[in-house]
């Protein structure tokens, strides 16, 4: 590799080819994502107690990952990209729980 | 053009139309980029990056809500409850049809099909325009019922909902003054949605224009990609705003 | 040398009056300076290590002495050895800190309180006995004195460097600090929370009597009505005691004796009632609903000050019994009932 | 290998002449300036933009000093003082110290240093530098409106519900210059990732390259939440609403997490760059590899990373939870080791070497003992029980101003004049730059250090009068303060003679090995004729010895 005049990045290994995501492929995702929205709205009105807003966040996610995956092409893109996706959660992630290990454990203590 | 005498790679593209691209020197490859191959990756990875700094903007209003949530779980869903869930769905499934389109957009122009890449981005603006429609009827009935944080929030609704021939639980007046941070978060996280809305629509007018002359349909693609990225990011924001702003406690009581 | 002796004089008082290492003069400073002397000898040694190094081989290898330079690629061995020694030391600096740290917050059981209240720009001390004191505040030495301190405003932050003790004032919540004064004598107060414009005039002074002194002093500066006395005038004037009477029927709880004890809430949870706790259930009460009773107390939010506020809960933290409630609720102008004396400083 | 290939023939520069055609040449006129897409010229429009308002901020540290000279409040009123150190504070970091190295030396290197003839997006280099001035247009009306006396800490409920100076409009500056920090890293990441030379691997690097990249990181990362954090300041301010308000709910302590979530890494956003700066200085002047580059390299991504995870430590007396404060307590204990390694690691490379004392070398010395004292106290206000004493009195002050002013500044001192010859194709003046460097590190250390003691004996930041046993400290640092002052005075004078009298610097003055050192100085606007490939290591001073001995004997 050192010798090899490479501009495309090609054997790079944050390379990858350029992915053309076929209309069909787009439509099952749009459906999919329809689903998931009536299905999270229906969720709502049935009591599952504390598992409510785990069930329309994990609903969200998945939406999310799916729309991540095929609409945004990660699925097709380099590690590169992938790794670049996973740090902007990873980094919101920090903030959210190393913020809450102080409100978690204000009361410590205080409430048995 | 300094690509002209690039040593071609051992390696080949799946499909006939990337191949080709790659051989053309493109009006639009800028000079220090070695290849348009190098371009693209380069800008896509820049967009990706500008992504990031969104999360991490957003992050910092998803924490506030979900810290306020926990302190303040009653006043939450009471003023929760307030938003109209129909109104609230039917956006959902505007802002993913938009989505839908401006993806079949980005195929379109990388197919090179002119013509369906310009309907489809004047779909995508048309379902974003009917998003922002919607959420201003939803902001102007807010205003009438007094629910914006200021000096003329009234929370008598939520004390004594009965007279407002509301089915919910009174709160204590300490606890109903705890719905203005709800509202404030309300319209905090969906102004800032909305705010990339309108600069999203701003920039799809732009791009429609551009794609009627034709300026992405030779195997330039990359401003189409790239705001396919802006504007699926926006709709992502709004699939975990619709759950968690209208739908806590929905079950009756 | 032909220094005016003016000047020369002027110098040396100069000198003499200027400070270089701060008192101790509470029980927690010689514990504070330790971990400092600790610090300060591995950055002294840390320093000197590397200008050793970097004057030793600035002068060893040189150009004039060397002058080809001998490639080295690394050394894993040294590169270990200053990762974990480093490393170790920041351990041990951790865990002598973390002591420190809890040792100067968790206040001893046995200590007397005192209220401290911040505003821009004073410091308000309010005695259990009814002494109050503006950016002033006497402790007696030879006992544990806890402080439980609150802002109206901004943060503010209440530190007595001589104690090596501070703490930041909130709005909104208390938070604690505690000391032993050692020494007789006059410390500095400062707030060091930058707080507004006069930030620098919200100063102090902290004044540790013996324990004979402080007798005297308390005595000769008490405004007649404890903080407890002037809790029940407002506890009567407020309307608190027309539901929390503490017979059978009351909407409200009974609160004698509720102090320092586990509370049952509707929200299924128990809660250690403090400070914090009444005050709180005082601004915000529907959060703290104790199981048995409904949610209809009103928010005293914005029509209380802080220093009532603490009056009504040192009140509540003496209550032992109901019986000079349903007193005052017997007598049709219980507003009168307590005695007033000129010059208490009522907010 | 013989003596005659040192840097003691400097071969080149007796010889060199300035190059006809340069990237300063190239287009004439101001607008060919102001609507360039050159990295190297946005990278001199930053040089003097940030260097105007150094001045400025500098200017406002002296008021504050004379203002201490005597403990009563004799110079200025309070609220005037207030305005000073929130000025100074806002100027200094945001204008100043986050852009510094990598606005300027970042940009005009990093595109040479990888072999590539531009940064991934010129016209979005160039928006932040527009994007700078727009925010710092703001500041500037700020001031001149009237002020703003919040401190560069904006905090809450006293930004929002008890000042009447101008904080939106500062806030909106700051937002403002946030994307333009953002758009820098933005464009470093994707041009380090992605427009490499061939044959220049990660490891190929020079670290000046990596240490920047771990601060785009945090750039990219972390600004953003600064951003959102100052958008509901403004708000809380401008319509109430009451998320950081405690009387309406709210809890104030939400805007320190969220501020310090970004201001914390903002510190190693600052020092990151400049200790890349001391890696190639050092590595130059002793002409040895960098000792240990892989543990270097790494020390910086490990710093960017762990950077993100102790915020909370300048909170630790403001009612965060105790096992909160242990946790943040330490992770600060294990982000303060890979500064450790990296100073060893410099010392250790001037092991076997072969050392001249050039004034780049000078700072990176000066850098290196401050740099300690600045990393080793910041221990002191890591370990939480020393804190409490310590926190918010000039302890503080004196330990961020020798991290920043002694470590930062003086790695941007060590690397101005290092590539001064490659941004100029001028040498400066020698002997005169020494005594100016020399001047700064001893002003430096008569300003601060007194301030260790003045803070240990308990003496509050901020403060505008003072108990009067506090004056002799405060005097010497204001003495101090002055020495410092002349030490950043020369450089801007000779800096300034030298662009036209200095002596014509050559291709390669220091016989270093970067691949900016193996073009013209000052470069052509696309850097390289043709794009390298590179096949040595970074810091191959054996590689450089046969390509000029090669070059010499063709010329020959």
């Amino acid at each position: 590799m050192t010798e090899y005049h490479d501009p495309s990045n090609v054997v790079n290994p944050e390379h990858s080819d350029h992915h053309i995501v076929t209309p069909v492929t787009y439509a099952i995702v749009f459906v999919s994502l329809l689903v998931g929205t009536a299905i999270t709205v229906v969720a709502a009105y049935i009591d599952l107690g504390i598992f409510n807003p785990v069930v329309a966040l994990a609903i969200a996610c998945t939406k999310a990952v799916i729309v991540i995956l095929f609409f945004m092409h990660v699925k097709y893109q380099s590690k590169l990209v992938k790794l670049t996706v996973g740090a902007g959660f990873f980094t919101f992630l920090v903030l959210i729980t190393m913020t809450l290990t102080d409100y978690v454990s204000r009361a410590w203590g205080l409430w048995s | 053009m300094d690509n002209a005498t690039v040593v071609t790679h051992p390696h080949t593209h799946e499909t006939a139309v990337a191949a080709e691209h790659e051989h053309v020197a493109l009006p639009q490859h800028r000079h220090h980029f070695e290849t348009p191959e190098q371009q693209r990756e380069a800008g896509t990875f820049g967009m990706w990056l500008f992504l990031l700094t969104e999360i991490m903007f957003f992050g910092g209003l998803f924490f506030a809500y979900l810290l306020y949530r926990n302190w303040y779980n009653p006043a939450f869903v009471a003023a929760s409850n307030q938003l109209s869930i129909p109104l609230g769905a039917a956006n959902t499934a505007i802002l993913i049809s938009s989505g839908f389109f401006m993806a079949l957009g980005v195929w379109a122009a990388e197919v090179r099909k002119k013509g369906l890449l310009v309907i489809f981005l004047v779909l995508t603006t048309l379902f974003g325009v009917a998003f922002l429609g919607i959420k201003y009827v939803e902001y102007h009935e807010k205003w009438e019922k007094h629910h914006i944080p200021g000096a003329s929030f009234d929370v008598s609704e939520f004390v004594n909902p009965h007279a407002y021939g509301l089915k919910e639980q009174p709160l204590a007046p300490d606890m109903a003054q705890k719905t203005q941070v709800f509202f404030f978060l309300y319209f905090a996280m969906t102004g800032m949605h909305a705010l990339h809305m309108i600069i999203g629509i701003v920039l799809l007018f732009w791009l429609t224009w551009r794609a009627n002359r034709g300026e992405f349909s030779a195997g330039y693609v990359a401003p189409i990609e790239n705001f396919g990225l802006y504007w699926h990011f926006v709709d992502i924001v709004w699939l975990f705003l619709f759950p968690l702003l209208y739908l806590i406690n929905r079950h009756p009581v | 040398m032909h220094i005016s002796p003016v000047l020369w004089q002027f110098l040396v008082k100069w000198l003499n009056a200027s400070a270089l290492f701060p008192r101790e003069a509470s029980t927690i400073a010689p514990y504070a300076d330790a971990l400092y002397f600790f610090l300060l000898l591995i950055t002294v040694i840390g320093l000197t290590l590397v200008g050793i190094l970097i004057f030793g081989f600035s002068i060893r290898y040189r150009k004039e002495k060397h002058p080809v330079a001998i490639q080295v690629e690394g050394s894993t061995l040294l590169e270990a050895t200053w990762t974990i020694i480093p490393l170790a030391l920041f351990l041990i600096v951790f865990v002598w800190g973390a002591l420190l740290y809890f040792r100067i917050y968790n206040p001893p059981t046995n200590a007397m309180n005192i209220y401290i209240v911040g505003k821009q720009w004073m410091w308000k001390a309010e005695h259990p006995g009814g002494q109050h004191e503006i950016n002033a505040l006497h402790v007696p030495t030879g006992r544990n004195v806890q402080l439980t301190m609150i802002s109206q405003d901004v943060f503010h932050s209440f530190s007595i460097p001589d104690f090596r003790v501070k703490r930041e004032v909130i709005p909104g919540r208390y938070s604690t600090v505690w000391f032993n004064a050692t020494t007789p004598g006059t410390y500095h107060i400062f707030c060091t929370q930058y707080c507004g414009t006069n930030h620098s005039v919200m100063i102090g002074e902290v004044t540790a009597l013996s324990p004979d002194d402080y007798q005297k002093w308390t005595q000769e500066s008490t405004s007649g009505m404890s903080l407890a006395q002037n809790g029940e005038r407002l506890f009567a004037s407020m309307g608190c005691n027309a539901c929390h009477s503490g017979s059978a029927a009351a909407r409200g709880p009974n609160l004698a004796g509720v102090y320092g004890s586990k509370l049952q809430l509707t929200s299924g949870s128990q809660v250690l009632v403090n400070d914090a706790y009444l005050r709180d259930a005082i601004l915000n009460p529907s959060q703290h609903i104790t199981a048995g009773y409904a949610p209809i107390m009103p928010t005293y939010q914005g029509q209380i000050s802080e220093d009532g506020l603490i009056d009504l809960v040192e009140y509540i933290k003496s209550m032992q019994s109901n019986y000079r409630v349903q007193q005052t609720l017997t007598t049709s102008e219980s507003n009168q009932a307590a005695p007033t004396t000129p010059g208490v400083v009522k907010p | 290998m013989s003596a005659t290939h040192t840097i003691l023939n400097l071969p080149d520069q007796r010889t060199a002449t300035l190059p006809k055609r340069t990237y300063l040449n190239n287009e004439d006129g101001l607008l060919s300036w102001l609507f360039t897409g050159d990295h190297k010229r946005i990278a001199m429009l930053y040089l003097i933009s940030i260097t105007f308002f150094f001045f400025i901020g500098g200017a406002f540290a002296g008021l504050i000093r004379l203002e201490l000279l005597t403990p009563q409040p004799d110079l200025v009123a309070a609220d005037t003082y207030n305005k000073f150190f929130s000025m100074h504070g806002i100027i200094m970091i945001f204008l100043f110290l986050v852009p510094s190295v990598p606005a300027t030396l970042g940009n005009f290197l990093i595109p040479i240093m990888v072999g590539t003839k531009d940064l991934a997006f010129p016209k979005i280099n160039l928006l932040s530098w527009y994007l700078y001035w727009i925010g710092g247009i703001f500041t500037l009306a700020a001031l001149v409106l009237g002020g703003v006396d919040t401190g560069w800490t904006f905090t809450t409920p006293l930004s929002t519900h008890y000042l009447n100076t101008h904080v939106v409009t500062a806030a909106t500056g700051v937002f403002i210059i946030g994307f333009s920090s953002i758009f820098t890293g933005l464009n470093f990441i994707v041009t380090i990732h992605r427009m490499r030379a061939p044959g220049m691997t990660w490891f190929r690097m020079p670290l000046f390259c990596w240490s920047n990249y771990a601060a785009s990181i945090l750039m990219v990362l972390g600004t953003p939440v600064l951003a959102i954090t100052l958008v509901l300041v403004a708000l809380e301010r401008l319509v109430g609403i009451g998320v950081f308000d405690p009387t309406k709910g709210g809890d104030p302590l939400l805007f320190q997490h969220l501020f310090w979530f970004y201001s914390h890494p903002a510190v190693y956003i600052m020092i990151l760059p400049g200790m890349g700066v001391i890696s190639e200085v050092i590595s130059t002047f002793s002409r040895k590899r960098v000792f240990g580059y892989t543990a270097v390299a790494f020390s910086s991504v490990a710093i960017a990373l762990f950077g993100f995870f102790v915020w909370a430590h300048h909170m630790f007396i403001m009612g965060v939870s105790n096992y909160s404060a242990l946790v943040f307590s330490l992770l600060t204990m294990l982000v303060a080791v890979p500064s450790a390694i990296k100073i060893f690691n410099w010392a250790f490379t001037l092991q076997k070497g072969s050392i001249t004392f050039e004034t780049p070398m000078l700072y990176a010395f000066g850098f290196l003992g401050l740099f300690t004292i600045g990393g080793m106290t910041g221990v002191f206000l890591g370990a939480l029980g020393m804190d409490i004493h310590l926190t918010e009195t000039y302890f503080i002050v004196a330990h961020f101003h020798f991290v920043m002013v002694g470590g930062m500044l003086m790695a941007f001192l060590a690397g101005i004049h290092f590539w001064w010859p490659k941004m100029t194709g001028r040498m400066y003046p020698e002997s005169l730059s020494k005594l100016a460097a020399v001047t700064t590190f001893i002003g430096f250390n008569l300003t601060f250090l007194p301030q260790f003691i003045l803070g240990y004996l308990g003496m509050p930041r901020r403060y505008h009068a003072y108990p009067p046993e506090f004056q002799v400290l405060n005097v010497l640092s204001t003495a101090g303060a002055t020495v410092l002052g002349v030490g950043y005075m020369l450089p801007l004078l000779y800096l300034a003679w030298s662009l036209k009298y200095g002596a014509i610097a050559g291709n390669n003055p220091w016989q270093a090995t970067g691949l900016e050192w193996q073009i013209q100085s000052p470069p052509l606007t696309e850097n390289f004729i043709e794009i390298p490939i590179v096949d040595h290591e970074a810091y191959d001073y054996e590689w450089l010895e046969h390509k000029t001995a090669h070059e010499v004997t063709t010329v020959g």
